[in-house]
């Protein structure tokens, strides 16, 4: 029998694509569709999906919930567990165009909530902490349900089939957003399950990543000592814990963030800094190859493994910020760029909105250590 | 250039004698033909004093006394400072024995001449009490000859 | 700057060293009396016993006069005009000099006998002796040897390898006077008797007959093929004598090897020495000393100001199998060791903490500490001889011994120059 | 006396057609086993042989063989020949079995049972000698925050440190070739208990001092002539038991650096009697840390027993920067037979659990893991530090490499390679300079193993490889033991 992602850590090759504007201008989804369908080639229709961020101003308070579940029975489970913690405003399936080419579709609701207040108080925990660990138990304990994405005013959109196929699917051409963020997966397995599919999200993180993380079971045993459940043995989930620890919980800035995950060497180092952060985070470095694009509601941020393994060109026209695996993917929705660029090993490209400063909206200040230290 | 040899770690096995000996008199190192067939002679002498012992080795000094007293010409120095002596030449009258300091020239076994270290000088590499001692307690050194 | 030096031998090539080693330029010349090329003395018995052929005689070859640029003459010098700083040569060629090096070597002392001067009558002192005395060889005859010093002990040992019957006359009560003990020499006749030489100590030849029979002075004569006369010798000064330079037994020489003229040095068997232990200047003719003499004299003459200490008396020789080997001043007395096994043995003479003289049968390997002791002076206790007596071994000498030479090692120091 | 019922346990073997009565076997063996007598006659004292090897290998014509003592008793697979044997001693000694070096049983280990990964395809394998590959490790308490001031760290350019072997125990030329080995490669050697000696202080910036229950050479002096102070409990060899350096090999230098007259017994007490619970141990940590104002990490190294994982926890929270814990395998100069044999537990399983444990409870960043006792080569520190340690110990290993043929003899004080002993003549048989080049050797020649290793699994840093776990499969093993190691099995 298959074994299904997180019963079992997978390896992928994949394609991965971003488009983002600037000034917050936002814009359908069949840009950022087109785009990753030219590298079709580097999927093997296994695995697609895209982040959308500005796609719900109307709940821009509100956790967007996007959740598969397996069956009716594991949607009820879920919404009792949901409503034990939610207020929740609105609750309905997300829309779908059902083609011949994507087969097996889960049950995908999505639901604009809340935390309760007294839910809030019990767990002594801040919002942001309470829904996390609210999808990191759905994830884990849950059987058949899956959150594929928690955050405000965006929502992740992925499942079994080639990119540009689940982009039909889910008839992005329908929302706007400014910012895209898309995969194309090659696993070397067949999971069958939609959960397996990148974009991987938590909070507003989203993460697709192309690579293969050789240090996850180091990053992962990390990760899980400050209480992040790992479920899925991607290392795309481990990338958006690692982004979220770093940043969120640590308050580092995205600078450091990076020189943690993609940290120079050693005779490479040139500030104190980067050194002090290699020492202190040094199990949160991503070793082995990858590419990946980080995104939250402020932009995003594309990096390369510290050796440039894996392919990443960015590019910029106007408004405009395209990253990709591939240069024509990006030729492919704009012709006619003001620069393309190839980052080097561990140097971001770091894409945000015109009014922000970082990729969290207010950059936690407090240093705070060893959240669970005794 | 010269073999020194440090009684801080010199053994006293004995080996720097016996790959010594083997190096020489055509033996080209094989210890059984030397010493189950010939008659094999190290050209310097192990010294063993109480908890001490080292190698007597040729200080290959500048002037060298022995040079100076060698009736026959057969003691020389070559182009890279070595004394070595012409075992042809030499009439085993020992007057090097006797006027070398350091005692390291000795009669030759049969005493009708005298042998000496000569580095090696016709091997390849390193002189071969160097290479084969397994203390380290020798070394081949470029200070600057006795004066 | 043009070097002379007259006399081709052991001091002639040291002295070529010497100035060659701060004077590449300058004009050598060396005039060859002998016109025999540079050898060495002391192996013309092995000439003579047929042990060495002529080509192994020489001290140093022709290659290296020539690697040197020195130019050799083949002629004698007869007299030396030190105003004109002149010299003029046996063909009536005169010879210009800036500096020049008397190394005129010395003479075989011949005795006033009747009869000395019949043609089977020799010395043993130069390359043209031994080939007239080989010429002289009779399997089966009888030579009779006067004198057992080194000289008359090597020809006894040439002879008898040549089949001839060797009789050896000591005026002294023992064997090499100048070298052994009376214990020592005991030791070494016994040998020497062994080996089939017959040797009348206490007695002197008083004549010689036509006939060549030796008549000895307690009216013994021993009818002879063939005599040698070994007695001693002594320097060749009269050059130096006739150019007014100061003279002794020897030519008298400052700590430079410079005689009483500026321009003049003298090395060799020609000079007095200094000798370190006795104090006094003496002649010492010993090939080690001509050859560092030599060097030093030509650093000297090449505008070096090297000193030269003086020297001790040492010897090493060799006949039929014996080896002895003794250095220091036999002079002086003192605290006598003595150890003997086998065909080995050792003689010390100890004065308070100083080896003053040792004498070595049959011991060679030691016997180059011991030298250096001597003439160092290493001060080593009477005890630790008395220690290293019981067995003497390259491994048992003295501490001091062994400390004074990683002193050398470490700092320098060894009288060579 | 009596008869002995002792045969010899090794046969000395002579090949005469190459012997050629050169007498270096003669002078080179300690224990007397051969003989050469004027006439050139040799014979052999076969009983006093304990195999190691020094005649053998110094004999230039190879003509001598050791084997073991072919005399069998009848076949038992219960009574081996060894449990008859230590009998046949006791019966005569009447005393307690001394031993030395490691745990010689053939219990499992689980170095040997555990499988390193390897990139194909999916990810690139990383060459070595093309691209930059990491071992740099710092050692200490890594939990401060960024805005607090950093702890003291050790900084490691091979996570591998050599363990503890006091001046006594070992030759102080053991010592110095590891000090100079150590500042060589920009990793630790570790002075154990026995105090520092006068020659080996200038390797202060590479030394671990010791202190352990004996306080043997103890000065604030000695603290701060170190890059870190070690607190040991206790060794795997023999947990539980003290120390004892028996008065021979007490020679005056050994004396003068433990601060004790010559040649009398220096005694380790079993416990150190200030420590007999942990919130003691804190109160040490704290003494040594003041003493030492606050400037180097403070390591505490215990014997791996069964509770280490609680033992361990507490440590950590008693301040200790590093905790070192040393596995059953661990060896020793002298240790009864009995404990060296039957104490402790695998060091594989303790870190893995102690590794576990302090993740569980969060303080895994307070304080670095060492792991020592039977690291035999690069592939066990790998498979250590993909289970969960930040470096290793090497002490066989390392003894090994300046010469050691584990004779396990060390306690009689005779030891022909000049390791384990304080004989003068005998000390001297280690050239510092030889055995710093062979250790530095050893260590250069693991990194480039781990290198090559590191390279194959895709990483670049050994941050990477530190409790990455997914690196190791199982073999041979039950479930419950792969469950206490944390990996899953080979094909699973």
């Amino acid at each position: 029998m298959l074994k299904l992602e997180g019963d079992i850590r997978i390896p992928a090759g994949c394609a991965i694509a971003a488009v983002l504007n600037r000034s917050g201008q936002r814009f359908d989804g069949s840009t950022i569709i087109a785009s990753i369908a030219t590298m079709h080639k580097r999927s093997n229709g296994l695995g697609g999906g895209f982040a959308a961020y500005g796609v719900y101003p109307q709940y821009r308070d509100h956790y967007a919930l996007h959740i598969f579940y397996d069956d009716a029975g594991a949607q009820q489970m879920c919404e009792r567990y949901l409503m034990h913690h939610f207020r929740i405003t609105e609750r309905e399936p997300v829309p779908v165009r059902y083609t011949r080419k994507i087969a097996r579709a889960p049950l995908i609701w999505r639901y604009f909530a809340l935390p309760r207040e007294d839910s809030l108080s019990r767990q002594q925990l801040g919002e942001e902490d309470f829904v996390a660990a609210v999808v990191m138990t759905i994830n884990s304990d849950l059987g058949g349900a899956y959150v594929v994405s928690s955050g405000r005013n965006m929502a992740a959109f992925k499942g079994e089939g080639y990119p540009e196929d689940i982009g039909e699917f889910f008839r992005l051409e329908e929302y706007q957003a400014y910012l895209w963020t898309a995969h194309g997966r090659f696993p070397t397995n067949t999971p069958g399950w939609w959960g397996g599919a990148h974009p991987f999200t938590l909070l507003n993180w989203s993460v697709v990543h192309n690579g293969e993380i050789s240090s996850y079971s180091t990053n992962r045993r990390y990760l899980e000592m400050y209480g992040y459940k790992i479920s899925l043995q991607t290392d795309t989930e481990v990338i958006a814990y690692a982004f979220d620890f770093l940043m969120r919980k640590e308050g580092l800035s995205l600078e450091d963030a990076i020189d943690v995950i993609a940290a120079p060497f050693w005779s490479k180092l040139d500030r104190e800094r980067q050194a002090r952060l290699r020492r202190r985070y040094a199990s949160l470095l991503l070793n082995g190859p990858f590419s990946i694009i980080v995104a939250t509601n402020n932009g995003l941020i594309a990096v390369n493994d510290r050796i440039k393994l894996r392919p990443l060109v960015a590019a910029s026209r106007n408004e405009y910020l395209y990253v990709a695996s591939e240069e024509a993917a990006i030729r492919a929705v704009a012709p006619v760029l003001d620069r393309t660029w190839s980052p080097g090993g561990g140097e971001p490209v770091i894409g945000l909105l015109h009014n922000q400063e970082g990729l969290l909206e207010a950059p936690s200040t407090g240093l705070e250590t060893n959240a669970r230290s005794a | 250039m010269r073999v020194q040899s440090n009684p801080e770690y010199c053994l006293g096995c004995g080996l720097c004698r016996l790959y010594c000996a083997a190096a020489h008199d055509g033996y080209d190192g094989n210890l059984l033909k030397a010493f189950k067939r010939g008659t094999p002679q190290p050209r310097a002498d192990l010294i063993v004093r109480n908890d001490k012992s080292w190698l007597n080795t040729c200080r290959h000094c500048h002037n060298a006394p022995c040079i100076n007293a060698c009736l026959t010409g057969a003691l020389q120095k070559d182009d890279q400072g070595i004394v070595f002596i012409d075992s042809q030449r030499c009439v085993g009258c020992f007057t090097c024995v006797m006027v070398c300091p350091f005692g390291h020239i000795q009669p030759s076994r049969d005493s009708y001449r005298v042998v000496k270290c000569d580095l090696c000088r016709d091997q390849k590499g390193i002189p071969a009490c160097v290479s084969f001692c397994p203390n380290g307690a020798l070394s081949l050194t470029e200070e600057v000859e006795t004066r | 700057m043009r070097y002379v030096i007259i006399g081709n031998c052991i001091a002639a090539a040291g002295a070529v060293e010497g100035i060659r080693s701060y004077d590449q330029k300058g004009e050598i010349t060396i005039i060859d009396g002998e016109r025999r090329g540079c050898y060495s003395r002391p192996l013309i018995s092995y000439l003579l016993a047929g042990s060495k052929g002529a080509a192994g005689l020489h001290y140093r070859s022709e290659a290296f006069f020539a690697r040197n640029q020195a130019r050799v003459i083949p002629a004698r010098a007869v007299r030396i005009d030190p105003p004109a700083g002149q010299l003029e040569l046996d063909d009536g060629m005169m010879i210009d000099y800036d500096r020049l090096l008397l190394a005129t070597g010395a003479s075989p002392l011949i005795p006033e006998l009747p009869g000395i001067e019949h043609p089977r009558v020799k010395t043993l002192y130069t390359w043209k002796d031994a080939e007239e005395i080989a010429a002289l060889v009779e399997t089966g005859a009888t030579a009779v040897i006067l004198g057992s010093g080194l000289i008359g002990l090597k020809a006894a040992e040439a002879l008898h390898q040549r089949g001839m019957k060797v009789v050896i006359v000591e005026k002294q009560e023992q064997i090499l006077p100048r070298l052994l003990s009376p214990w020592s020499a005991t030791i070494a006749l016994r040998h020497l008797q062994e080996q089939g030489i017959q040797v009348l100590t206490g007695h002197q030849a008083v004549s010689i007959s036509e006939s060549g029979e030796v008549e000895l002075d307690h009216g013994a004569k021993i009818p002879a093929q063939l005599v040698i006369v070994a007695v001693g010798n002594r320097p060749n000064q009269s050059l130096a004598r006739e150019a007014g330079l100061k003279t002794g037994k020897g030519i008298i020489v400052n700590q430079y090897l410079q005689t009483s003229d500026p321009d003049i040095w003298a090395a060799g068997d020609v000079i007095e020495t200094h000798n370190i232990l006795s104090g006094a200047a003496e002649v010492m003719a010993l090939l080690p000393l001509a050859h560092l003499e030599g060097y030093l004299a030509g650093c000297n003459m090449a505008g070096q100001a090297v000193r030269y200490p003086g020297a001790i008396f040492l010897n090493a020789v060799h006949f039929m199998g014996m080896h002895i080997i003794a250095a220091g001043e036999p002079n002086r007395s003192g605290t006598v060791l003595q150890w003997q096994q086998g065909s080995s043995s050792l003689e010390m003479t100890i004065d308070g903490d100083y080896l003053l003289r040792y004498i070595a049968i049959n011991l060679p390997g030691i016997t180059g500490p011991l030298t250096a002791i001597v003439e160092q002076q290493i001060r080593i206790e009477l005890k630790e001889w008395q220690e290293f007596i019981r067995e003497p071994s390259m491994a048992s000498l003295p501490a001091a011994y062994w400390a004074e030479m990683r002193r050398w090692e470490e700092h320098g120091g060894l009288r060579c120059g | 006396m009596t008869l002995s019922l002792l045969t010899p346990a090794f046969s000395v073997g002579r090949n005469e057609e190459r012997c050629i009565r050169c007498g270096v076997c003669v002078n080179q063996c300690i224990n007397q086993v051969h003989h050469l007598d004027e006439d050139g006659f040799m014979w052999v004292t076969e009983k006093n042989c304990v195999g190691c090897h020094r005649c053998a290998v110094l004999c230039p014509t190879q003509a001598l063989t050791i084997t073991r003592f072919p005399l069998d008793f009848r076949p038992n697979q219960y009574w081996s020949a060894d449990s008859l044997r230590e009998i046949y001693r006791q019966a005569e000694s009447g005393g307690v079995l001394l031993t030395g070096m490691g745990n010689p049983r053939p219990y499992r280990s689980y170095f040997d049972h555990l499988l390193l990964n390897a990139s194909q395809v999916t990810n690139p394998s990383i060459d070595p000698l093309r691209e930059p590959m990491e071992l740099t490790t710092y050692l200490g308490d890594h939990s401060a925050g960024l805005s607090e001031a950093e702890k003291p760290l050790l900084k490691l350019e091979i996570p591998v440190m050599f363990s503890a072997m006091s001046y006594g125990a070992v030759s102080l030329n053991v010592q110095k070739s590891l000090a100079r080995a150590a500042r060589e490669m920009v990793t630790y050697w570790n002075t154990g208990e026995g105090g520092l000696h006068d020659e080996v202080k200038e390797y202060a910036d590479c030394t671990i001092v010791q202190v352990a229950s004996g306080r043997f050479g103890v000065s604030p002096d000695y603290l701060n002539n170190a890059a870190a102070i070690e607190i040991k409990i206790g060794q795997g060899a023999k947990p539980g038991i003290g120390g004892h350096l028996p008065a021979e090999k007490v020679s005056p230098g050994v004396a003068q650096t433990r601060m004790i007259p010559a040649w009398s017994d220096a005694i380790s007490p079993a416990p150190h009697h200030d420590i007999y619970s942990i919130e003691d141990l804190a109160q040490l940590i704290e003494t040594i840390k003041v003493a030492t104002d606050f400037q180097k990490p403070v390591a505490v190294k215990v014997a791996a027993v069964h509770n280490i994982s609680a033992i361990a926890s507490g440590i950590v929270r008693a301040g200790a920067d590093i905790v070192a814990i040393d596995g059953f395998r661990g060896a020793t100069g002298a240790a009864p037979l009995r404990i060296r044999d039957n104490i402790g537990i695998p060091i594989e399983m303790a870190i893995a659990q102690v590794d576990q444990r302090l993740r569980d409870e969060g303080i895994r960043p307070k304080a670095s893991l060492v792991s020592a006792g039977g690291i035999r080569n690069s592939a066990d520190v790998v498979k250590i530090l993909a289970l969960g340690a930040d470096a290793v110990y090497i002490g066989t290993a390392a003894l090994v490499a300046l010469g050691c043929h584990l004779c396990q003899t060390c306690f009689t004080g005779r030891c022909n390679w000049g390791i384990a002993t304080t004989d003068r003549q005998l000390s001297k048989r280690l050239n510092p300079e030889i055995g710093a080049m062979r250790a530095i050797n050893l260590l250069k020649a693991w990194e480039h193993e781990i290198k090559e290793m590191m390279g194959g699994m895709g990483i670049n840093a050994v941050d990477s490889l530190r409790g990455n776990r997914l690196m190791l499969k199982g073999i041979g093993l039950e479930q419950h033991e792969l469950d206490l190691l944390g990996v899953s099995p080979a094909g699973a």
